[in-house]
């Protein structure tokens, strides 16, 4: 395998991994200030994409369609807040899981009600088509760097966000120290639907970015849910840096370990088996890798609290 | 010296910057209440998690009995006979107290894992439990729901699992706390019948019980132990009553 | 008690009891909700339309959901045999629910006719007098496709197709009829939604086509992320990734494409015909190839019907075999085997209008069977 | 007797009622869902172990469900096609015998619990939810890609397995079979909440503190109840398989897990009859709203948020009116 070929395979992993960032970084700051594990973020991230997909469809600009799932998922977001989630900060994780998981069925459901079975038609904008060479002479499409770069510029901006502002400051408060931040004055209320909007929003961007070059179709949360748990779990959950780390982790443990497990185990068996057993070893990776994290730091690479 | 049942040798202990034990190294002998004192932050919750094995020290050891427990972890020094008593209730709210009294005799028995027998038809474990409750005064309340009993309750209950350890040392971690002056003066009357069956390493605030129920107090203050000796030595001792005892006495 | 009772006959049934003879009972079990659902929504409004369209009173159709669990498809195989009753079961969309119900029903006597899935087994060593195959053997459109690749002189071909039996039967399939080189060979992940790698992968090797089998959104999501990498080969797929309901969501990015099927909308026959009219008029949208399947399978069943009672298996049988009904597809026939005996077109994707659809460029396959055939002993 | 006594005698003489009825007024249908229910129930009574007295969010049951399945799918497809399971050191042959098949059912299945709670175990709270989460992942994939087995496809079985002096295939004897299985199962559990070890786990559960002061290892009490637990779902699995003459890989999907979990919670977590009562209401409401429209999940959605919000202790808890499962 040449080196430019191993180059592009690692784009192709920090791709993977900066958009399961997008995810993951609200779920983590949902379960640290919070304390709440939320199934339901790939049913947001879902509504993100479909949100994209009708504005686009609608209009015909991606600018307008990624406005509208931004909006979109932090409007559901907000409203499941107020309505829901609210009332289950002070269970414990069982019901929490529980009232989550019926989140997903009525988002699911509800969204194939209204926009049917098929799946939805949401394309890369003619703008960011296309492959570009880089240097070296790596063909790599256009609209995943962008997706990089992008993915790259949230993550900075929620450092910011989170060092830098007063909402960041409360944000902080709040994961060490949920009596302190009331003591502080703060409208705790308003504090966590914001955090969970805010969340949501992530979620629903990453759904739109993601849906331009994937299927938009009913569903389409859940696998990245499971994903952007892991991601949290090997980061350890609470922490941003740690979402970070993880989600590149997990992208590139995806990505490479898809193209080498079948290579390497061709050293050992025949090729036809070989490709099939090492595929199958690939879609284990990430939860070998996940397992691994957990038994030698049983509250990831970044945690800090049970 | 034969008669010295639990000993802890050179401990320290630092988070960090921050020294929380510094060489601490006392004993406890037959028959004796050795009592802990020092201020807030002086290190004596970390003393005792060491000494019980919810933490580990950097340096030093911890003995049993002549054995080294140091490495052992928390159950192990328990069956070594070592029992403890929580500052704040570490109980099964949601059990009875009966319960939560047989709980320790289950450990004791080391039936932990008979799968069967319903635990409350087991008569020599019942008969341990209702002695115990009876020894600390909390018969009347045995079916009561743990969460319902009142802080110095608790307490009690705390003591009545120590005692159906049958330990060969108690280490108390503010057994007063809570109780009220007329509790107080009954569980200092109870505890000093308890010295005879085993020692008592005894950390408290209650200067009035400490002072009443010790044979050796050690001050502990900033992780060191500043002073050790009779309460008499320790009542006169100036760096003591500068360091600690002035603000109080 | 009043429950269980209550809820066993709150089906949905359809077709009205007529007086004097006991009406054909068809139980369908197919998927109506949860992932997949567009596909047993079309198998089962061609199956309607032509039950509508002949007017039978004798035949009440009882619709249940799977929601693509095997074992709620067991469970309701279970319920319309047990209490409803039924003579004869359809509807299963996918090979690995159709492995769970179809044995043990054609085991209780009862007839089964699939309008999608057809694993091999059930083709080979499995295969059951009852059990007859009106849409395809699984392997079918990628032996069409691998014929079609050889016919057009690829030499290189680069071929993937998620990690699961069908995907497997699918590369074994495509290499039963290609005999040139294979410049790489790729199971993916059940599921998966990025073909970055995979792409890069087509991109650095010297193939000189890419032959994929990514059923639903598996396939949406590689072929928009094939137009967007850059990679100019030619592609051939089954009908699955290029069907009327998945074009509109993958756009231009199919344009062109090459893909095998035993139908499609402009196969020049009366009944093909009236059947693409009569389909929009009811539903307002193009018919799939699913749809079409549920449609012939309908009208199959409506032919043996005419000749035969159900509750003569024999006479029954025999009436299903001889196929006596006009298909969209034309001619159709079933093999020895039950499994049809068809042609199978190359088609290519193509834009009318606003419409993305197929048109027929070629015939892949004349009369083609199946490779398991011969080890049917019935 | 108490409310909570009284309701769970209710259910009992219901589970064998109303399959009697159904077989004189000739429903077989009816005792198969009851079957599915009871097979579903005793999961998720295995799972209420860990659950209700260990404390454990397992959200990766599913692992033993499954390994139950393909316990009685691989021994029952070896037999049917009459080829050895092993072939070397010694042979191995198939069965078709459901009290093998079980017993290798809860012997897998107790031994991946003992080797996924040793690792996971050492973790808690949400990690522990989420590593067993993954190890379900792990089995899941593997299974799909498994060709040997059927990969995605599963193996099915043409005849239900067989028990000495019954006939498995008439509905009824095999309902009564796992109804009695069920109701052996209740009384381990009962016997073990019970049992010094019920109550040490039950103690580790709300103070680990105080059950390591006592001299107990609160790690080995979860391991051994995590092991029982599995074990019991792996049975119910091998169950479960034979009611659909089927397995796959379905059975080890992360929603098996989920699934079982809301039974457990929809009945009353912690309570002996609270997996019962949830299989029950939820293979009825499986059924009943399924008839009402293509979009029944979403009623199935609300109905479980209001539970989670508004019912206190699950249904058991709601109807008995104690809203704690213990003391």
């Amino acid at each position: 395998m040449s080196l430019l070929l191993l180059i592009e395979q690692v784009l192709n992993g920090l791709q993977f991994g900066v958009m399961l960032f997008l995810m993951a970084a609200g779920l983590t700051l949902i379960f640290g200030v919070m304390g709440l594990i939320n199934l339901a973020h790939g049913s947001l991230y879902m509504i993100g994409a479909f949100c994209a997909a009708a504005v686009a469809g609608a209009t015909g600009s991606f600018v307008l369609a990624l406005v509208a799932a931004l909006a979109g998922a932090a409007i559901a977001g907000a409203l499941v807040e107020i309505l829901v989630i609210r009332r289950l900060y002070g269970k414990d994780h069982l019901d929490q899981v529980l009232a989550t998981f019926a989140l997903i069925l009525i988002f699911s459901e509800g969204t194939r009600w209204l926009f049917g079975s098929f799946p939805l038609f949401l394309d890369v904008p003619d703008a960011l088509s296309g492959p570009v060479t880089l240097p070296g002479g790596i063909e790599y499409p256009f609209y995943r760097l962008t997706l990089i770069a992008v993915g790259l510029m949230v993550a900075l901006g929620l450092f910011l966000l989170i060092s830098r502002t007063r909402i960041g400051i409360q944000i902080r408060a709040g994961e060490n120290d949920r009596e302190m931040i009331a003591a502080l004055g703060v409208d705790i209320g308003r504090l966590y639907t914001i955090v969970f909007a805010l969340g949501a929003a992530l979620a629903g961007l990453a759904g739109a970015l993601v849906g331009a070059i994937q299927s938009v179709q009913v569903g389409m949360g859940e696998p990245v849910l499971i994903l952007a748990f892991v991601v949290i779990v090997i980061g350890g959950i609470g922490s941003i840096k740690g979402a970070l780390v993880g989600a590149l982790l997990v992208g590139l443990t995806n990505t490479l370990g898809g193209i080498f497990l079948p290579e390497v185990m061709k050293l050992f068996m025949e090729p036809a088996v070989a490709t099939s057993v090492g595929a199958s070893l690939a879609s284990m990776a990430i939860y070998i890798l996940m397992a691994a994290v957990l038994i030698l730091k049983p509250t990831g690479l970044f945690g800090a609290r049970v | 010296m034969d008669d010295v049942v639990l000993e802890t040798r050179g401990l320290c202990k630092n988070y960090g910057a921050l020294e929380v034990s510094k060489n601490i190294s006392l004993t406890l002998r037959k028959g004796e209440v050795h009592a802990v004192i020092g201020p807030n932050g002086a290190g004596k919750s970390t003393l005792i998690h060491q000494i019980c094995g919810t933490v580990r020290p950097d340096f030093g050891s911890i003995y049993l009995l002549d054995e080294d427990v140091t490495q052992k972890p928390v159950d192990a020094r328990s069956k070594a006979g070592l029992a403890r008593t929580f500052q704040v209730s570490a109980l099964a709210m949601e059990d009875t107290v009966l319960e939560n009294v047989v709980l320790g005799c289950v450990g004791a028995s080391g039936k932990a894992f008979r799968l069967f027998q319903p635990v409350l038809t087991d008569r020599d474990l019942l008969e341990t439990a209702h002695i115990a409750l009876e020894r600390v005064g909390l018969e009347d309340v045995a079916e009561k729901r743990t969460a319902d009993l009142s802080h110095g309750q608790r307490r009690q209950l705390e003591v009545a699992i120590a005692l159906t350890l049958a330990p060969k040392a108690f280490v108390m971690d503010e057994p007063m706390a809570g109780l009220g002056a007329e509790g107080s003066k009954r569980m200092t009357g109870f505890l000093d019948t308890l010295r005879a069956e085993a020692p008592i390493l005894l950390v408290e605030h209650d200067m009035d019980a400490v002072f009443a129920l010790a044979d050796r107090i050690s001050v502990l203050v900033y992780g060191s132990i500043i002073a050790s000796g009779t309460v008499e030595e320790i009542r006169s001792d100036p760096g003591v009553r500068e360091a600690y005892l002035g603000d109080e006495a | 008690m009043k429950f269980f009772s209550l809820a066993a006959s709150a089906a949905l049934a359809l077709g009205v009891v007529s007086a004097n003879a006991e009406p054909l009972k068809v139980g369908m079990i197919t998927t109506l909700s949860g992932g997949g659902a567009g596909l047993g929504i079309d198998v089962r409004d061609g199956f309607m339309l032509a039950v509508k369209q002949a007017g039978n009173e004798n035949i009440e159709v009882i619709i249940e959901d799977d929601q693509r669990k095997p074992d709620i498809a067991v469970q309701l195989a279970d319920k319309l045999v047990q209490s409803e009753k039924v003579d004869v079961l359809t509807g299963i969309i996918w090979s690995n629910l159709a492995m769970a119900v179809v044995p043990a029903v054609t085991a209780q006597g009862k007839f089964y006719l699939s309008p999608n899935a057809g694993p091999s087994a059930l083709a080979g060593k499995g295969c059951h007098p009852n059990y007859f195959n009106v849409a395809w053997q699984n392997d079918n459109l990628h032996e069409a496709a691998g014929a079609y690749a050889k016919e057009t002189g690829y030499k290189k071909s680069f071929i993937l197709a998620p990690n699961y039996p069908a995907g497997k039967d699918a590369l074994t399939g495509y290499k039963r009829f290609y005999d040139g080189e294979l410049a790489g060979e790729i199971y993916t992940k059940l599921g998966q939604t990025d073909y970055a790698a995979e792409l890069a992968q087509i991109r650095a090797s010297d193939a000189d086509s890419v032959f994929f089998f990514l059923p639903g959104g598996m396939g949406i999501s590689f072929l928009k992320q094939y137009a967007d990498s850059g990679v100019d080969l030619p592609v051939v797929g089954p009908a699955f990734s290029f069907d009327q309901g998945i074009l509109q969501a993958v756009g231009d990015a199919a344009l062109g494409v090459k893909n095998t099927s035993q139908w499609n909308k402009d196969i020049d026959n009366e009944t093909n015909k009236a059947f693409v009219e009569s389909f929009q008029a009811e539903y307002g949208r193009l018919p799939s190839l699913y749809a079409s399947q549920g449609f012939d399978t309908a009208n199959l069943l409506l032919s043996a019907m005419g000749s035969a009672d159900v509750n003569d298996a024999d006479a029954f049988r025999a009436a299903l075999l001889a196929a006596d009904f006009s298909s969209t597809r034309g001619d159709f026939e079933f093999g020895p085997n039950h499994h049809p005996v068809q042609d199978i077109f190359v088609r290519e994707v193509i834009k009318e209008g606003d419409v993305y659809t197929n048109k027929i460029i070629a015939t892949a396959m004349t009369d083609r069977a199946d490779a398991y055939a011969a080890e049917c002993k019935m | 007797m108490t409310r909570e006594n009284g309701l769970n005698m209710l259910i009992v003489a219901g589970l064998v009622l109303v399959p009697l009825w159904a077989f004189f007024a000739d429903e077989p249908f009816t005792i198969t869902l009851a079957t599915r229910a009871v097979i579903l129930a005793m999961a998720a009574v295995g799972l209420n172990i860990a659950l209700g007295l260990g404390g454990l969010i397992s959200l990766g049951h599913a692992v033993f469900f499954g390994l139950g399945g393909y316990a009685m799918g691989i021994l029952a497809y070896h037999a049917q096609t009459y080829t050895p399971f092993v072939e070397w050191p010694f042979v191995i042959e198939g069965t078709k015998s459901m009290p093998i098949i079980w017993l290798v059912a809860v012997v897998m299945s107790s031994l991946a619990a003992f080797v996924i709670g040793l690792l996971s175990l050492r973790t808690s709270g949400a990690y522990f939810i989420m590593i067993t989460l993954a190890f379900g992942q792990m089995f899941f994939f593997f299974s799909i890609s498994w060709s040997a087995y059927g990969g995605e496809d599963g193996v099915s079985i043409y005849l239900r397995n067989g028990f000495p002096g019954l006939n498995t295939l008439a509905p009824i004897q095999f309902y009564g079979l796992c109804f009695g299985l069920l109701m052996l199962v209740l009384l381990f559990a009962s016997l073990l909440a019970r049992s010094p070890f019920g109550l040490a786990l039950n103690a580790a559960r709300q103070s680990e503190q105080r059950v390591q002061a006592v001299g107990m290892m609160p790690f080995r009490l979860r391991l051994a109840a995590f092991v029982i637990s599995g074990a019991i779902t792996g049975l119910a699995g091998a169950l479960f398989a034979d009611l659909n003459r089927f397995v796959s890989p379905a059975m080890f999907s992360w929603q098996m897990s989920g699934e079982i979990m809301i039974l457990v919670i929809l009945g009353g977590v912690g309570r002996l009859y609270g997996p019962v009562v949830g299989a029950i209401v939820y293979v009825m409401l499986e059924h009943v709203l399924g008839d009402l429209s293509d979009y029944w999940h979403i009623y199935l959605g609300v109905l479980l948020l209001l539970v989670v919000l508004f019912v206190k202790g699950g249904i058991i808890g709601a109807v008995s009116g104690r809203r704690t499962a213990h003391g």
